[in-house]
């Protein structure tokens, strides 16, 4: 890579990164995981909100790093961060408290409800693969005020059943979480590899809303475990642009 | 009162087989010399308590010391999976391992019970979940003023409770900083405790998010330098973040996994010469 | 987002008539000054809660701001009573005062409750005691694991939460230490809240016992020095020990009360004026 | 008062807190309130106890003050403490778990049974007096694992019947807190201005068992507003020693 000809090529990991990114609105508290997480929210961070509130499960509240922790325990993100609690505190008087504008969530398996699956493929019982478990996800999904979930697109991820409910996204339909009294409003959209997928204003399924630059729609919805809905007004995501490129990789290449 | 002893005396002392054992630290000051030493001294049946049982805990699991684990997320934060967890819940290798499983909030609120000396901890949570199909310990509790119905979770009280901290003083009291995750809860919700430090100082100094264990809640402490590794100590140490990546490589198949125990484990006496066998590999990422 | 405005400002915004207030501050950092404001700017039927309302709800409740206290220790620590507040009890002068009385470990675990989103709290308390008789937010549940039963106690959540601390920073974090109480979880717990600070600085610097709320949980920042006079910031001032004796005497007869609320807090137009007008009596404990 | 003549009287608050310091054993986990208790621990710290631990309920872990602080919440207490807390932690991780023997408690009144009354004097709707009320006391008095209260003799201070219980002892008999399931064994002991009562061996009321020098058993049974009985192995309490008078006024002249 040479600075004077700037690389206009970009992975659809990345573009999925950029466009996790731009969905934070400067000034949100965020709680962030690991991973893509954590890497959109320091990139929004970094381009467009740089009042972002970044809130690791950890304990660590407005970290500020300068490079992409590869752990949530990480050193740079208490050494940075407004304040520093146990984790006790963090799940009961910040996320619990409804204090959390955005939560980000990883998935496994998600269904057309944003129902998330992290902890088995297969039976619980006898699973045929063995995932890591809950985290911080099923109370993430309940107590944030909105909810992002990103995740690479496939028919064995985006699918018709879950094998397991983890996290509760809008359980088996659009009045489901105010059927169960949940504070938050849920997840708001999905963004996978091959594009953004938003509740249908009608039937509140997730359906295809945009698609990255060179993905085809059809190509999306065959990708997709359910009967995937095309919005009619499906946008294509803008390119990533070069200052986001830049960002994104000056943090990615210091976690070298 | 804490009592200053070696690692391999403290658990030998503290830790039996059959015990309810939970080695805290939150992705920093993990307890990683007492797995080994547990590992070492060929501890049976334990069950293992952690909200993040990462490498300590497949360690564990892999040498056959668990019979259940009690956690929120099992993982290799970064890098991938826990092979020797998997092995164990996929397929029974080396043997059957029962599972107990929360998340995060309602493990944090297990401890949080243990330390207050409450029977169960209360929170808004598992709403939704297949969890509470599957685990046992998770109830329900009805606010008497509001009728609101919120999740209950009984109290973690260990009988042994491992953590890591940077420094002990000459009284015995422990300090630690930097992400303090449950190690304060899971001391006072223990009914022995083991507490590794960097090293012994004078006097405490003054850290942001500094916690002190006063000596009389700590049975035993251990100087153990660099303790932690692969994790880290604040302000001692970094994390050892080449060793994670390189975990999926050495334990995805068993017997190279037991190999590598064996070879930085089990041959070693104690963690200094596990650190020394690890040399030339260790610290890569820390320039 | 933090705001940083005059205390007038601070409490004429955040105050109104009928509101559940609480002014925290366990025996260290006691928001004295927002007191006289809100007397100054005569709030009344205010449901005042404090664990130990001592001088600061005597010259409140005896002004005639106060409906109702909700309290757990209501004297004047190591010196005495509080005439207002018993006058208030005993004969309804100014007039009627309700109470709402809980022990500090009850009221601890209700701020905690508010603090964390939770309708209850609990805990192992008013056992074999008459105060669950006379206060109907005392209630009980039983544990959904052992069949114990325990106290159940409803959350606090005010309208206002109002405290000191030391520090704020130029983004509007806020920083205290020594003995800080409740009063994270005040403000936590609070609709709204209003923070004096000594002064405001460019970096916090670490401390023992170190408390930061984030700049977004807090609504005004109003810099006061001496803010909590009589009561004292730590490493700012000290506690005015002389001031607390004084109130005896000065609160017992309500008309000499009255005569002293005018000249130091009605009769001054801001808390420099206040300490102005008690120069020459103030601080002789100090040196 | 000179140094080359010591002083040999003493007032009777003096004997009370000399007492009561004598019972507190070296490495005694303490929780002490403002005022006579908190005399009393410093003083068996600096005569006998170097290692008592005191805990004062401000959240001031192993505080090791050189003079008495007129304020619980008195900064010398947390500048020497060992740890400083907040306040609901010192009432459910520290209290509330048990981790405290001895807990001291003053009183209005107190009965028989070591049941206290701090909140009122006569009808709690309309009170003649309107006390502080309960404090840390409820809890200290179910959860430590003994109790010791200290209050000055008369006999509307120790009563036939409370007006108001503000914190249990031993309720209504003996085995009262094992019905109730309380943790801790409840006073084991009351020191006054005139003498010392314990639980009898065989009733469990709180009967005599030491007088203070000077004071006649006789007197001590007027002053009291039950039928006290005075047990067979009374004894007089040592006068204050030279040096723990010494100690005691020490502190307490740096408190004025």
């Amino acid at each position: 890579m040479t600075s004077h000809q700037p690389n206009t090529e970009w992975t659809s990991d990345e573009m999925m990164t950029v466009a996790a990114a731009r969905e934070l609105t400067n000034g949100a508290i965020c709680f962030v995981g690991i991973g893509l997480p954590s890497t959109a929210a320091n990139l929004a961070r970094a381009i467009h909100a740089p009042d972002v509130v970044l809130i690791y499960e950890s304990g660590c509240i407005g970290a500020k790093p300068d490079r992409i922790p590869p752990s949530i325990g990480d050193g740079i993100l208490s050494e940075t961060a407004d304040a520093v609690i146990s984790i006790p505190e963090i799940f009961s008087y910040w996320l619990q408290a409804g204090r959390i504008d955005v939560g980000f969530l990883g998935a496994a398996q998600v269904d057309r409800w944003g129902n998330i699956n992290t902890t088995v493929i297969g039976d619980y019982g006898h699973p045929k693969v063995r995932l890591p478990g809950a985290g911080g996800a099923p109370e993430i999904a309940t107590s944030c005020k909105s909810v992002i979930i990103t995740l690479r697109h496939g028919p064995r991820a985006l699918v018709e059943k879950l094998d397991f409910v983890t996290s509760m996204g809008h359980g088996n339909g659009p009045d489901a979480r105010q059927r169960w009294g949940l504070p938050g409003a849920g997840p708001q959209v999905i963004f996978t590899d091959l594009g953004v997928l938003r509740p249908d204003e009608e039937s509140g399924e997730f359906s295809l809303v945009g698609v990255h630059p060179g993905v085809d729609a059809g190509d999306v919805v065959r990708a997709t475990g359910w009967a995937l809905k095309v919005s009619p007004s499906l946008v294509e995501t803008p390119a990533p642009t070069e200052r986001e490129l830049a960002a994104l990789r000056k943090f990615v290449s210091h976690d070298q | 009162m804490a009592r200053v002893v070696s690692l391999n005396e403290a658990i030998s002392g503290a830790v039996h087989d059959g015990d309810v054992v939970a080695l805290e630290g939150f992705t920093h000051l993990i307890p990683f010399a007492a797995g080994h030493e547990i590992i070492r001294q060929e501890r049976r049946d334990l069950t293992l308590v952690r909200m993040t049982p990462d490498i300590i805990y497949d360690q564990l699991i892999g040498m056959g010391c668990a019979k259940k684990l009690i956690f929120s997320w099992a993982g290799n934060p970064g890098a991938g999976s826990l092979y020797r967890f998997r092995d164990a819940v996929e397929n029974a290798i080396p043997h059957e391992l029962e599972i107990e499983e929360h998340s995060h909030a309602g493990m944090a609120a297990r401890y949080q019970a243990g330390a207050s000396g409450l029977p169960f901890g209360v929170l808004r949570g598992y709403r939704g979940t297949d969890l509470s199909k599957v685990t046992t310990s998770i109830s329900e509790i009805t606010c008497p003023f509001t009728g609101e119905t919120l999740a209950a979770v009984p109290a973690l009280t260990p009988d042994v409770g491992v953590i890591c901290a940077q420094q002990a003083d000459r009284k015995g009291n422990v300090m630690m900083w930097g992400i303090t995750g449950v190690q304060k809860e899971v001391v006072l919700a223990a009914r022995r405790s083991v507490v590794l430090v960097e090293e012994i100082v004078d006097q405490f100094s003054p850290k942001t998010n500094g916690v002190v264990l006063p000596a009389w809640v700590v049975d035993t402490i251990s100087v153990v330098p660099s303790g932690p590794h692969p994790s880290y100590a604040q302000d001692y140490s970094h994390r050892d973040n080449s060793f994670y990546a390189s975990w999926e490589r050495i334990s995805r198949d068993r017997e190279a996994f037991l190999a590598w125990m064996t070879e930085h484990v089990l041959n070693t006496g104690d963690h200094d010469a596990y650190l020394a066998s690890l040399d030339g590999t260790r610290h890569r990422s820390d320039s």
